[in-house]
């Protein structure tokens, strides 16, 4: 038994060596370096100047708020958007199966040409402004406003697709029959997708909102080139300090950010092994 | 309108979806597409072509070719373009090959520590690809990978692994046990079962993993730029000037969109078609 | 004489510049992969030991930073094969990226992957303080450089550099209007005029977020000089200051009261933009009239009609920031020769006039005049009742304080 | 009056595909009413179309008095078991059961009341607390059961609900199933293809066969005397021969002269039972025994008459003939004639 049981783990260790070895070496040995500079100054003496400087400037705290911002927003916006289109992807259409080709073709734009793009739509005094012009409209300020609006739409642009083929398939998962069962209970279409769809694909849903969150916390070259100039999220004011060649506090704002994604993360994952934990222990009962 | 109303009075309920309203959603949809998608790349492609473009014209005065013709005839720009393709190749087999295994471990087997090295795969996504790349800068000049096309693609392969192991393990999930054991039974070793059984079920799974490698590869700039330019000339590294955000001239940044666009536009019509999305999503969704 | 507020500014130094730094042409040179014995070289021998040295080694890499300059670059490097018969590989770069690379590189004990870069001008504290600059004194040795303004010769931006970052391209950021906007006499003399203009037209005036583009930084540095004075101006222009020492002044200083009082007015009435090409675009689309702007860029974007013919220039009183790009050799370059002969022809006669000719951009060669300017382009240059006079030389380390701390003091407050 | 259940020209069809042919049918008030068929006969889009997940193409379908197709699923007053159970796999029983009373408004007393009958006559005791997951397959279906009958509907649907369970399981809960229509007499229509659950359980057997009804009738009148083919052989098995007939006399085609149970002339079809068919051992019979299955109770045997074999079956209670013996044979009672029509028109 336990030979074979050792025999079993130097297998899973076999297995798990190319792709998490190739990481560990290439993305974890640099990652470290980091970690080990983000403490250091440069002549290698332990600082914690760089953390400090982070939470004492007004400008970076008000990055990690902006961040924080911007994590959120764009995924709210998203939802709403994500969550109308998943269900009219389950009908079918005319043109639907390009359509729903074509719809993912924003997960493969570069954060720097969606802002190009919003700047070419949205720009005061650009197309749509134009457009309007002869019927007496403007556009409100959609680039560089206080609000990020421009920010969160370009956010938005880039992750309806990415929600959307994961709560279509959220969807997909739920049985039709749990659906009829529901409506032939009583349950108005609403209701069956509030007490039903919903609760059954929650978990799909969480995880698309974490991973599009985290995506948008981090993401650099739509806010630098549609946000406001005042309120700079941390990984604008980042590279603004790589650009500087000052590594050791991009390394520290890069784990702030990093640890920021990671506790969400973690939370998300206490939280749904809490849920799964209740339930086995409601199988022993 | 009135035909709607009139629709409604005969019958005391109607249904969110007819038959009749397919074509109603179909438009529906494909306008919002194309307001989303199609109008900027449109007025992109105007702005690419536009020779002064200023209020209150709608549409550009004149068109100019000139700034196409000027980068496209960089005579380095179709070596740039090859350079890309085979290193994006390259990337998306190599990146395959070493996913595989580590994708069979994560989605067949169970043990301690699982999540740990889940979220450890995940990390390349989470953290800032900037601090990363200034790091493995360093170790490739100390191990000769610099300015080598061996050494772009290791370091691209960092930000593709996650996705396509995260896919494959998706995908192995849902191999049934039982055909593995039925090969098995009939005499199969583990190199046909590999080569006759595995492979063949995984190929969805390799063609999202492959599709979302292949694209990223092809766009990466950051971590390219470091260990392989200027010996090594990708498109991004060729092109990416012109997207500098402070001095961007949107006539040159929108051509440059659309050379680094193509690809992944002819590739998403493509692969959109035969690509599995409920395997897409389980890969990119799950944590 | 352009820049001649150099003059001025690093007046103090040259002494002391003097005495820092021993002329590179000592064997004492940072240079990793030297073929020729430097100490040798003379303005006057220089084609005799070069140009064999050069056309031995073959090939020379070059690093272009500035996006709008491939053309022009394309132009030298031509002329460059065809004369030495030395093959020129050449890439455009993002300037950061190719920054850290050579730090990264320079860092390792590598070779460097480039033998001749054209970088930013303000580059030069970091590139330098890393190592990376090779140091030879070209502005001392190459024949080109024989009417090189002098103050340029040795400080840059007020750093001592001994020759080896020269400046090969001058620009100028300046104050740009749409005239059919901007009345003759309304154009703004000085900075409490401009902030008159831009109370009586709200939103009509671009400020570049001086993080975001050296049109505003240069802006933030010429306010500072417009209302500091007496000790508070010396340390405004005290080029000895280290980034880390102006980073201090400028954030707790108080001398610095009245800059941003100017801010904080100016910015309740003014359009804060994300880059120079930002404000740009929004005077193209007409919802800027009056803007902080670069020469040089604006007449790249009146060449792809990305500005009204209308678009005009001037300068405010008490001076406004002018900066450069150089030419400089990195310390770990391979083709050391054929580097030293591109970036000698880089500045000679013929190719520098016909840069200002055709891009406005200004040389750093005394011999080089605005009267060079062709009549055409005249009215989209700075004119000459403002310009050189009303140049004052870029400090970036001090630009860059004091737009950390115009963040810290009014941006997020 | 009218019946509880009447369905009236119901047609479906997806283009030009028809699906289901015009349709009627009546279910009386506490009637058990049996869709029988095999898989795409129209069956399951009969129970879609009266649920109201599907619409149909043409037709009518009134419940107690009123009209029903024009209604949502939710205003139907049509409680369905499903064979997937499709039991809310993120809520725990108690759940489940209440989940339709809440969505029909009924008040928290009356429905902890009405929990409190179903779990007793479904005996869910002690499995109010537990997860849809953390059930056998049995105590799903009872659940999914209990969750139909506590709606205390009009009508009750079942689709097939028994085929996920094993053989020993699926006779239990048949019987179970039965006891508890008896018991709430609720009208109950039931979809299945086992035409061995359908004579257990039904007042009335409704045989379907490509998207029409071919034949409605109780289990002892579809069994004993079917009028089609198709019921004959699709209700047990039986032996399919052509006569000759000529009044109730019919000759069968190895020359036997028979008695048939109505009066027919020309080529006919007649319909022979197994078990109506006696044999015994004879040196100059002129059937050959070509196998035998003992299956317990009965001993079941293939023939061969010449070119054409035909099956027998006997009381298990006797030794078993060899294969090879010689036979003779017995018809008891007159032949059952079937109507002469091709199975594609019967309707």
């Amino acid at each position: 038994m336990s030979v074979l049981h050792r025999h079993r783990s130097l297998q899973l260790l076999l297995l798990l060596t190319p792709g998490v070895g190739y990481l560990l070496f290439f993305f974890g040995t640099p990652l470290l370096s980091a970690l080990v500079g983000s403490f250091q100054l440069e002549d290698g003496t332990f600082t914690l100047n760089w953390y400090q400087c982070i939470f004492t400037r007004a400008s970076t705290l008000r990055g990690l708020s902006t961040s924080i911002y911007y994590g959120t927003m764009p995924v709210l916006l998203s939802l709403t958007l994500s969550v109308p289109l998943s269900l009219l992807l389950r009908r079918s259409f005319l043109g639907r199966k390009l359509f729903s080709g074509l719809y993912k073709l924003p997960l493969a734009v570069p954060g720097i040409i969606v802002g190009l793009m919003v700047i070419v739509v949205f720009e005061r005094g650009g197309f749509f402004d134009r457009l309007l012009a002869p019927i007496g409209f403007t556009l409100p300020k959609l680039v560089r406003d206080d609000w990020g609006i421009g920010v969160i739409l370009a956010g938005a642009w880039k992750q309806v697709p990415f929600m959307t083929l994961i709560i279509t398939s959220a969807f997909a998962a739920i049985p039709e029959d749990i659906r009829h069962a529901a409506r032939s209970l009583g349950a108005s279409r609403l209701k069956t997708f509030l007490f039903v769809d919903i609760p059954l694909a929650m978990p799909g849903i969480t995880a698309a909102i974490l991973l599009t969150f985290i995506g948008s916390m981090s993401s650099f070259a739509i806010p630098d080139i549609v946000g406001p100039p005042t309120a700079r999220p941390l990984s604008v004011l980042m590279v603004q300090e790589f650009k500087q060649g000052r590594f050791e506090q991009v390394y520290a704002m890069g784990m702030v950010l990093s640890l920021f994604a990671i506790i969400v993360l973690l939370a998300y994952y206490s939280l749904t092994s809490r849920i799964g934990h209740d339930s086995r222990k409601g199988e022993q009962s | 309108m009135t035909l709607l109303a009139i629709d409604s009075r005969e019958a005391p309920r109607r249904r969110l979806f007819k038959a009749e309203d397919r074509p109603l959603v179909s438009a529906g949809l494909y306008l919002a597409l194309a307001l989303c998608i199609a109008l900027p790349l449109t007025l992109m492609f105007l702005w690419s072509v536009a020779d002064g473009w200023q209020p209150p014209s709608i549409f550009p005065q004149s068109f100019t070719t000139s700034r196409w013709i000027h980068i496209l005839g960089d005579e380095n720009l179709v070596a740039a373009l090859l350079t890309s393709l085979f290193i994006a190749f390259t990337v998306t087999i190599l990146t395959a090959l070493i996913a595989m295994p580590t994708a069979w471990a994560m989605g067949r087997f169970p043990f301690r520590l699982k999540r740990l090295v889940e979220i450890f795969i995940l990390a390349p996504v989470i953290i800032p690809g900037l601090v990363v790349a200034v790091g493995v800068g360093k170790v490739f000049l100390l191990l000769g990978l610099a300015y080598s096309v061996a050494g772009v693609i290791i370091v691209q392969i960092v930000g593709t692994l996650p996705l396509m192991i995260r896919l494959m393990s998706a995908t192995f999930e849902t191999i049934p046990d039982e055909l593995i054991h039925a090969a098995r039974s009939l005499g199969a070793g583990t190199a046909s079962i590999v080569l006759h059984v595995i492979l063949p079920l995984s190929v969805p799974g390799l063609l999202a993993g492959g599709l979302m490698s292949f694209i990223g590869s092809f766009e990466e700039f950051d971590k390219s730029f470091i260990v392989g330019a200027p010996v090594i000339q990708t498109l991004p590294i060729k092109l990416y000037m012109y997207l500098d955000p402070y001095s961007m001239q949107l006539p040159l940044a929108a051509i440059v969109s659309f050379i680094l666009l193509l690809p992944a536009l002819i590739v998403f019509i493509i692969a959109g078609r035969i690509m599995r999305d409920d395997l897409m999503a389980a890969g990119m969704g799950k944590i | 004489m352009p820049m001649k507020f150099f003059a001025a500014g690093a007046l103090v130094l040259a002494t002391s510049v003097a005495s820092l730094l021993t002329p590179a042409l000592a064997a004492d040179t940072n240079m990793k992969n030297l073929d020729i014995d430097l100490s040798k070289v003379t303005r006057e021998n220089f084609y005799d030991i070069v140009v064999p040295a050069a056309k031995a080694e073959g090939t020379v890499t070059m690093y272009n930073f500035a996006g709008s300059f491939s053309d022009t670059w394309k132009k030298l490097t031509d002329s460059f094969e065809a004369k030495y018969g030395i093959k020129v590989v050449y890439s455009d770069v993002n300037g950061d990226q190719a920054n850290q690379q050579l730090i990264a590189v320079q860092a390792a004990g590598q070779d460097a992957p480039v033998d001749v870069y054209f970088a930013g001008g303000g580059g030069y504290p970091l590139l330098s303080s890393k190592g990376v600059i090779g140091k030879i004194a070209l502005t001392k040795v190459l024949p080109n450089m024989a009417t090189y303004d002098p103050v340029l010769a040795d400080t840059v931006f007020g750093r001592a550099h001994g020759g080896t970052f020269p400046l090969v391209h001058l620009n100028q950021t300046a104050i740009g209007y749409d005239s059919a906007f901007v009345k003759a006499n309304d154009v703004p003399k000085n900075f409490e005029e401009l902030l008159a203009w831009a109370e009586n037209h709200p939103k009509r005036l671009g400020v570049t977020l001086p993080a975001k583009g050296g049109s505003g930084s240069g802006f933030i540095y010429s306010v500072a000089l417009n209302y500091l004075t007496g000790d508070c101006r010396k340390t405004l222009m005290d080029y000895s200051l280290t980034l880390k020492q102006a980073e201090d002044w400028a954030m707790k200083s108080e001398c610095l009261k009245p800059v941003w009082d100017y801010y904080s007015r100016l910015l309740k009435v003014a359009e804060l933009t994300n880059g120079n090409a930002d404000t740009l675009n929004l005077i193209n689309n007409r919802q800027l009239y009056m803007g902080t702007v670069w020469e040089d860029q604006v007449m790249t974007f009146l060449g792809n009609k990305q500005l009204p013919d209308s678009f005009r220039l001037t300068l405010l009183e008490k001076g406004q920031v002018g900066s450069g790009d150089a030419m400089f050799v990195p310390a770990n370059a391979k083709h050391v020769a054929a580097a030293l002969l591109l970036v000698d022809l880089a500045m000679g006669k013929d190719f520098q006039t016909w840069k200002l000719e055709t891009k406005a951009s200004r040389s750093p060669r005394t011999d080089i005049t605005n009267d060079l300017i062709p009549a055409a382009m005249k009215e989209h240059v700075l004119p000459k009742s403002v310009y050189p006079r009303l140049s004052v030389p870029a400090f970036w380390d001090m630009s860059q304080a004091l737009a950390e701390a115009l963040d810290e003091k009014v941006l997020n407050q | 009056m009218m019946s509880e259940l009447e369905i009236r020209n119901l047609t479906k069809h997806y283009g030009e595909t028809r699906v289901l042919h015009p349709v009627s049918l009546s279910v009386e008030r506490g009637e058990f009413v049996t869709i029988l068929g095999p898989s795409g006969c129209g069956k399951s889009t009969l129970l879609r179309i009266l649920m109201g997940i599907s619409e149909a193409s043409g037709g009518e379908i009134h419940l107690a008095g009123k009209r029903l197709d024009l209604a949502p699923p939710e205003a139907r007053d049509i409680a369905m078991v499903f064979q997937s159970y499709a039991l809310f796999p993120h809520m725990s029983v108690a759940k489940n059961l209440g989940f339709g009373l809440k969505m029909k408004n009924v008040p928290k007393d009356e429905r902890a009341k009405r929990i409190a009958h179903v779990v007793d006559i479904c005996n869910l005791h002690g499995l109010l607390d537990r997860m849809p997951r953390q059930l056998s397959g049995g105590q799903q279906q009872r659940v999914a059961l209990a969750r139909a009958v506590v709606m205390q509907p009009s009508l009750l649907l079942f689709d097939e609900p028994l085929s996920n369970l094993d053989a020993k399981l699926r006779d239990s809960l048949r019987h179970d199933l039965v006891a508890l229509h008896r018991r709430i007499g609720t009208t109950s229509l039931y979809v299945t293809h086992d035409q061995a659950e359908a004579m257990a359980m039904s007042d009335r057997i409704v045989v379907m066969n490509a998207g029409r009804i071919v034949e409605i009738g109780t289990p002892l009148e579809l069994y004993r005397s079917p009028r089609h083919v198709f019921t004959a052989q699709f209700l047990g098995q039986t032996n399919l021969l052509t006569v000759e007939a000529s009044g109730t006399g019919g000759r069968l085609p190895w020359g036997q002269v028979i008695t048939l149970d109505r009066p027919a002339t020309g080529t006919a079809q007649v319909s022979l039972r197994p078990e109506n068919i006696a044999i015994i051992a004879d040196e100059n019979g002129v059937a050959t025994v070509s196998s035998v299955a003992f299956l317990g109770a009965t001993l079941f045997y293939t023939m061969e008459i010449g070119t054409l074999s035909l099956k027998v079956s006997q009381a298990g209670g006797v030794d078993p003939l060899s294969v090879g013996t010689r036979v003779s044979f017995d018809l008891a009672g007159p032949v059952h004639l079937l109507d002469h029509l091709p199975m594609a028109e019967a309707a």
